[in-house]
């Protein structure tokens, strides 16, 4: 097994679906010779030529509209947004029209195609380089939304995500693109969607996250372990919809004491739909508030972006808070 | 690039200076009954949803033409991509009145299976006829992308996309037909300016000079044809399917035509549409100048008319009583194809909806009406 | 005072905040002399002539984005979007510009405007004509979510809603136009923002909703009352964002017992938020699961739309869970 | 309506067929010195960003005769929608390097507070230079508001908005001019065209032949002009301001120019850009090009050009040293400005990060990179 970043993990994945299906193409801004602003897409045109990995006009609209077009006629896009920030002009193709396409033709017509994009902050983006989106996506029946934190998980999500029957949004944490490696298979696999993940096991607290936030839980958990004695399970939720519910409560449960952890702004977003699960499902078992660490309800700013992003230290503080409750 | 003279074959008089086309008489008939076909299932509708019988329809009165002279252009491997205001190019092809129905009445048959509002449509046989879905322009760059897909596969097909005078000002105009200028993808763009979207006249829809010249911003050839004459229209919607079958890439198509009816049955026309404007384009009727036309030909009499247009209106009608008694899509309807395989939250969801129906009765349906 | 529908009171509202105030420039498309498909708009170009009340193109971007340079300097706009459901072309404006101009310029610039649209089932509109994407909005920082449910609340929030230095999005109850009726003072007055409202009060359980769900939760607690001796508490949130946590934190504990209602999809819906916020700060006052009544996470289906959207009898099942835990 | 010939003053030996401006000597050489410092910042960013001082630029070699010679046209009142790489209209209006460089540094003196990006600047004196955003094309609709603003109010004032050629693909582009051309609004599109859209290049942006011939799609007139001739850009956005003034509606000017850096500091130009097209560029230098114009009128030697370069770079030297030594906003930053009044959860979570920080220490930045 090679060593890989995450980065070259979907890199790979890329190729190893390429290599396989014919009909998978690769397509969006500076995809092709550049191999996209984050290399994720280098070598592609080379290898499988422009007829396969190709750059398009500077239009998300355009990029994910030719694609549901593809996708109902046969081919298998896997579309980039440079950035997740950048998706909004394809919102209503994706919200109106890829998420709704089987239903409302009553499966005539179904638009399998995947949407990857880099989300998240920790580079020094500011407002337009570093949002996480996922609760917008998250809303919208018909579509799935996949996040990975892991190298092996992004290639195999990845190719899940592409053998999936529906569209997909694969949301890739650029802040682990190259921070994380680890070991990924050189086959073909898949890690089944709708299925999380348990980072980490402990009876005292359960936390739930994914993505980039996933290093900074495990750290705190390190953390509340040596220091406070508390030992936390962690919970990658990696298919945020459709979400593995059964999983969450089960996990809730097991503990009776959750965090929920995610950068994106706490109002509305991915987390609250955790906890209303759990309120809804599991109060009974519940000994403890459950505390959510989000980014702050604000837009992401750029020089203090380390204050606004959840890190270790505030998750470290909502575990001993839950955990002493 | 731009021509910028309106293409017309047929005169006001129903005369044709030269044969140019290689239709014969039953195909000519075909496209006249396809056309009369469209005005009485719009004849029908209406009654239907006068006396409540339906929620919401779409007149075609005036665009008969430009629907079916197109449609007449395309084979049965080519793709459309209609709006609203196309089902004319379904029954062409030969989709039938009552597999319309269904989708007026939303009922079980229905292949949205009663999901969508009436006219939202969806075919995948005798020809891919794209669900149609309400937001306007979406379905262009989706045409170029299908358009693109037989390209790649080196297939010899053409997507048409089609919308009205309103559409160009969406975003999926734009990025539609600027994907498909750089790609050179095998798709007729077919505007259809019938001068209103809703209560807007396409005078203030854009500065421009008519519609076919936004062709120009993308490299895309643009042409005027007079949305009026059906044999104009199935010229140029020939050419240019020909011109992408040879991989000469798109044309962008204006028909210039006339919604002689109001945006749909909420709509009331006479609040903002002069009266003389209608008056005007009443004595460019597309299916009265296609008659004079065959008449001229020696195919039609008013007898051969009333009696399709009787019919017609049989047919349809039969097809509305069909409908009607067709029983409505199941409670589950409501949960599946939201992706292919039921996930465990449906089933709960849908599972919740009968356990409460069983303990609590069933809900009632209220009396909204579609307001527009 | 006079009687009004929802849909004259808004009307109204758009009236007198134009009489007042020569820089309020209503526009969209169809608002001109067609008066808007609902006829919210009706009379404007005739009272205020077509500099003041005009249609446009059909671009939903062009239409946010014109109105956001208006407001740059110094008009007030207050445009319609025809229906919520087709909000999303404008999705970009609103959410990265609209709603960080303020933030991003450090306050140099700052865009008070109003975007009004309808939104909500009930009119078998489908899939597109009948939405409620309330919670893309709410988390989105910088904006404000406003939605009246009386006639009385619709003149007063979109008075204060114009009068607001910051961008709002006044989301309309068109199931409530024309069915509901109220008195309405003909005179200027406003509606505080970020204050709920409440509807009906009863100490056993407490049932927060808003828009077109507050009459069918009204039918519920009626029933509940009359037919199980349950007394509910109905809040009407009103401004959803920047929403009156202490007020709904309050409420909650009040009874111990909370019903969250909307139309939307459950998953990712603004429901979470408030289910999420009570279990993080008033965990302790609860005495039973925290129940959410919504759409279903599907598509919006069309003839079976009442099996869709909740309605009394939905609300009442959940009052009953939640009385008797 | 197009016009199709590219407008040139001075030729490629700096010599002008007949004086065309009014100009000064003053103001010719103050278009110089502005030239001079947007190519000082340019070098003195670049050190800081590979010194690891700043995250982050956008270089502007190649271009500069485009913005300061549209920027010249423009008065104090006026208003500019500028792009990420337009600073050179600010500095041209008396914006001065320091306040440029708060913002590279994102420090507390920035007017965006750090929130933003470097090079997204935002000014309201002594021009309205507006809040520059990432997202492409957004700005073109609001532009186009802001001149109906001030039609609206009968005010003579009028908007420029610019973009690159990639920017004439996105949906701001298609509605701001749909909406301009019917309004008739006063604002003057300025399309960059420096050949790229960070590695693709402009003949994969469009089908289009050039990007001028796209305002006829909205009945906007469109212009040709040589990006690299500063009198040229002059006399063209002039014009087209004039025109706007005078309420005769809104013009469409491509400048043909190219980017000769990468798209910013993060990119690698020499993976995608041929080698030959920038050697060819490198000779249209619009600087050199200006500066033998100035030495024919026997304004500029050699030793003058030597030292307005010197001095620039001294000042955005001082400027880089000054913005370096200002504290980094304040914690209560990241909660401002979100509304105009702190709403009460904004007051609590500003308040919990400020416990959180003396209970548990402060947020340590990490070491986050970005990435182009
Ligand atoms: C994005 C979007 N905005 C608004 C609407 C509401 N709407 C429905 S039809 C229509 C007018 C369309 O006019 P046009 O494109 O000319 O087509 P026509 O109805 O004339 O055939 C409008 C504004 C919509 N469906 N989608
Ligand atoms: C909506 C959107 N999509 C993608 C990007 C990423 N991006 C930043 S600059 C750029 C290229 C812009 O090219 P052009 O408009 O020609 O301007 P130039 O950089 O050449 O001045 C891209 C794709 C973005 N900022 N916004
Ligand atoms: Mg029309
Ligand atoms: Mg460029």
């Amino acid at each position: 097994m090679a060593t890989l970043t995450l980065l070259q993990a979907v890199n790979d994945g890329l190729k190893t679906a390429m290599r396989k299906d014919p009909s998978v193409v690769v397509f969006g801004e500076d995809v092709g010779p550049k191999g996209g602003v984050f290399l994720a897409t280098e070598g592609l045109t080379k290898e499988f030529g422009k007829e396969r990995c190709f750059d398009t006009p500077l239009s998300e609209d355009g990029i994910v509209g030719t694609a549901i077009g593809m996708a109902l006629n046969g081919l298998k896009p896997v579309v980039e947004i440079q950035f997740q920030d950048f998706i909004y002009p394809a919102f209503d193709q994706i919200v109106s029209e890829a998420a709704k396409f089987r239903y409302r033709s009553g499966g005539q017509y179904s638009v399998p195609m995947v949407i990857r994009t880099p989300y998240g902050g920790g580079i020094r983006g500011g407002l337009y380089h570093s949002q996480s989106g996922e609760a917008y996506f998250c809303h919208t029946p018909g579509l799935k939304v996949v996040i990975p934190s892991t190298p092996h998980d992004a290639k195999g999500l990845l190719l899940a995500a592409i053998a999936d029957p529906d569209p997909v949004l694969f949301l890739e944490p650029k802040a682990l693109y190259r921070s994380v490696k680890g070991e990924v298979p050189e086959h073909e696999y898949a890690v089944e969607l709708s299925k999380l993940r348990t980072v980490r096991e402990g009876t005292a607290v359960t936390v739930f996250a994914y993505g980039a936030m996933i290093p900074v839980c495990q750290k705190a958990a390190e953390q509340a372990a040596v220091e406070k004695g508390i030992e936390c399970t962690i919970v990658d939720l990696r298919t945020l919809l459709p979400l593995d519910e059964e999983g969450v409560l089960e996990f809730a449960k097991r503990t009776g004491r959750v965090v929920v952890v995610h950068e994106a702004p706490r109002f509305c977003g991915f987390g609250g739909e955790i906890s209303a699960l759990i309120a809804e499902h599991a109060m009974e078992y519940m000994e403890a508030p459950i505390v959510r660490v989000a980014g702050f309800d604000t837009p992401f700013p750029n020089t203090l972006e380390h204050h606004y992003m959840p890190d270790a230290r505030r998750v470290l503080d909502a575990i001993e808070r839950v955990a002493s409750f | 690039m731009t021509t910028t003279q309106l293409i017309s074959v047929i005169d006001s008089e129903g005369r044709v200076a030269k044969e140019e086309h290689s239709l014969s008489k039953e195909e000519l008939l075909h496209c006249y009954r396809t056309m009369i076909m469209v005005r009485a299932f719009d004849d029908v509708c209406l009654k239907l949803q006068r006396s409540g019988r339906i929620g919401f329809s779409i007149p075609n009165k005036g665009v008969e033409a430009t629907q079916v002279g197109a449609a007449s252009a395309l084979a049965k491997t080519d793709w459309i991509f209609p709006s609203y205001r196309d089902f004319g190019m379904a029954l062409y092809h030969g989709v039938t009145p009552l597999e319309m129905m269904h989708n007026m009445f939303g009922n079980g048959a229905d292949t949205s299976q009663g999901r969508q509002m009436p006219v939202h449509f969806s075919f995948l046989d005798p020809i891919r006829f794209v669900s149609i879905s309400s937001p306007i322009g979406t379905h262009i760059p989706q045409a170029v992308g299908a358009a693109q897909a037989m390209k790649l596969r080196g297939e010899k097909h053409v997507a048409l996309a089609s919308f009205g005078d309103g559409g160009t000002s969406s975003l999926g105009f734009h990025s539609g037909l600027n994907f498909a200028g750089v790609w050179k993808s095998p798709v007729v763009f077919l505007c259809q300016n019938n001068q209103w979207a809703i209560s807007c006249p396409s005078s203030e829809q854009t500065g421009s000079d008519g519609f076919a010249v936004k062709g120009e911003a993308y490299g895309i050839p643009g042409v005027q044809v007079d949305g009026n004459d059906l044999l104009a229209v199935r010229k140029t919607v020939l050419a240019a399917v020909e011109r992408a079958r040879r991989g000469e890439g798109s044309t962008l198509i204006e028909a210039v035509t006339y919604r002689m009816g109001g945006h749909s049955t909420s709509d009331d026309p006479t609040r903002y549409v002069p009266k003389e404007e209608l008056e005007r384009w009443a004595k460019k009727d597309p299916i009265a100048r296609f008659e004079k036309y065959l008449q001229r030909s020696g195919y039609w009499t008013p007898e051969l008319g009333q009696r399709v247009m009787q019919e017609a209106l049989e047919a349809v009608s039969a097809a509305a009583r069909a409908a009607e008694q067709t029983p409505p899509p199941k409670l589950e309807s409501v949960f599946t194809d939201v992706y292919r395989d039921l996930p465990a939250h449906l089933r709960k969801q849908g599972q919740e909806a009968f356990e409460l129906a069983s303990r609590k009765g069933d809900a009632s349906a209220g009396d909204g009406k579609f307001p527009l």
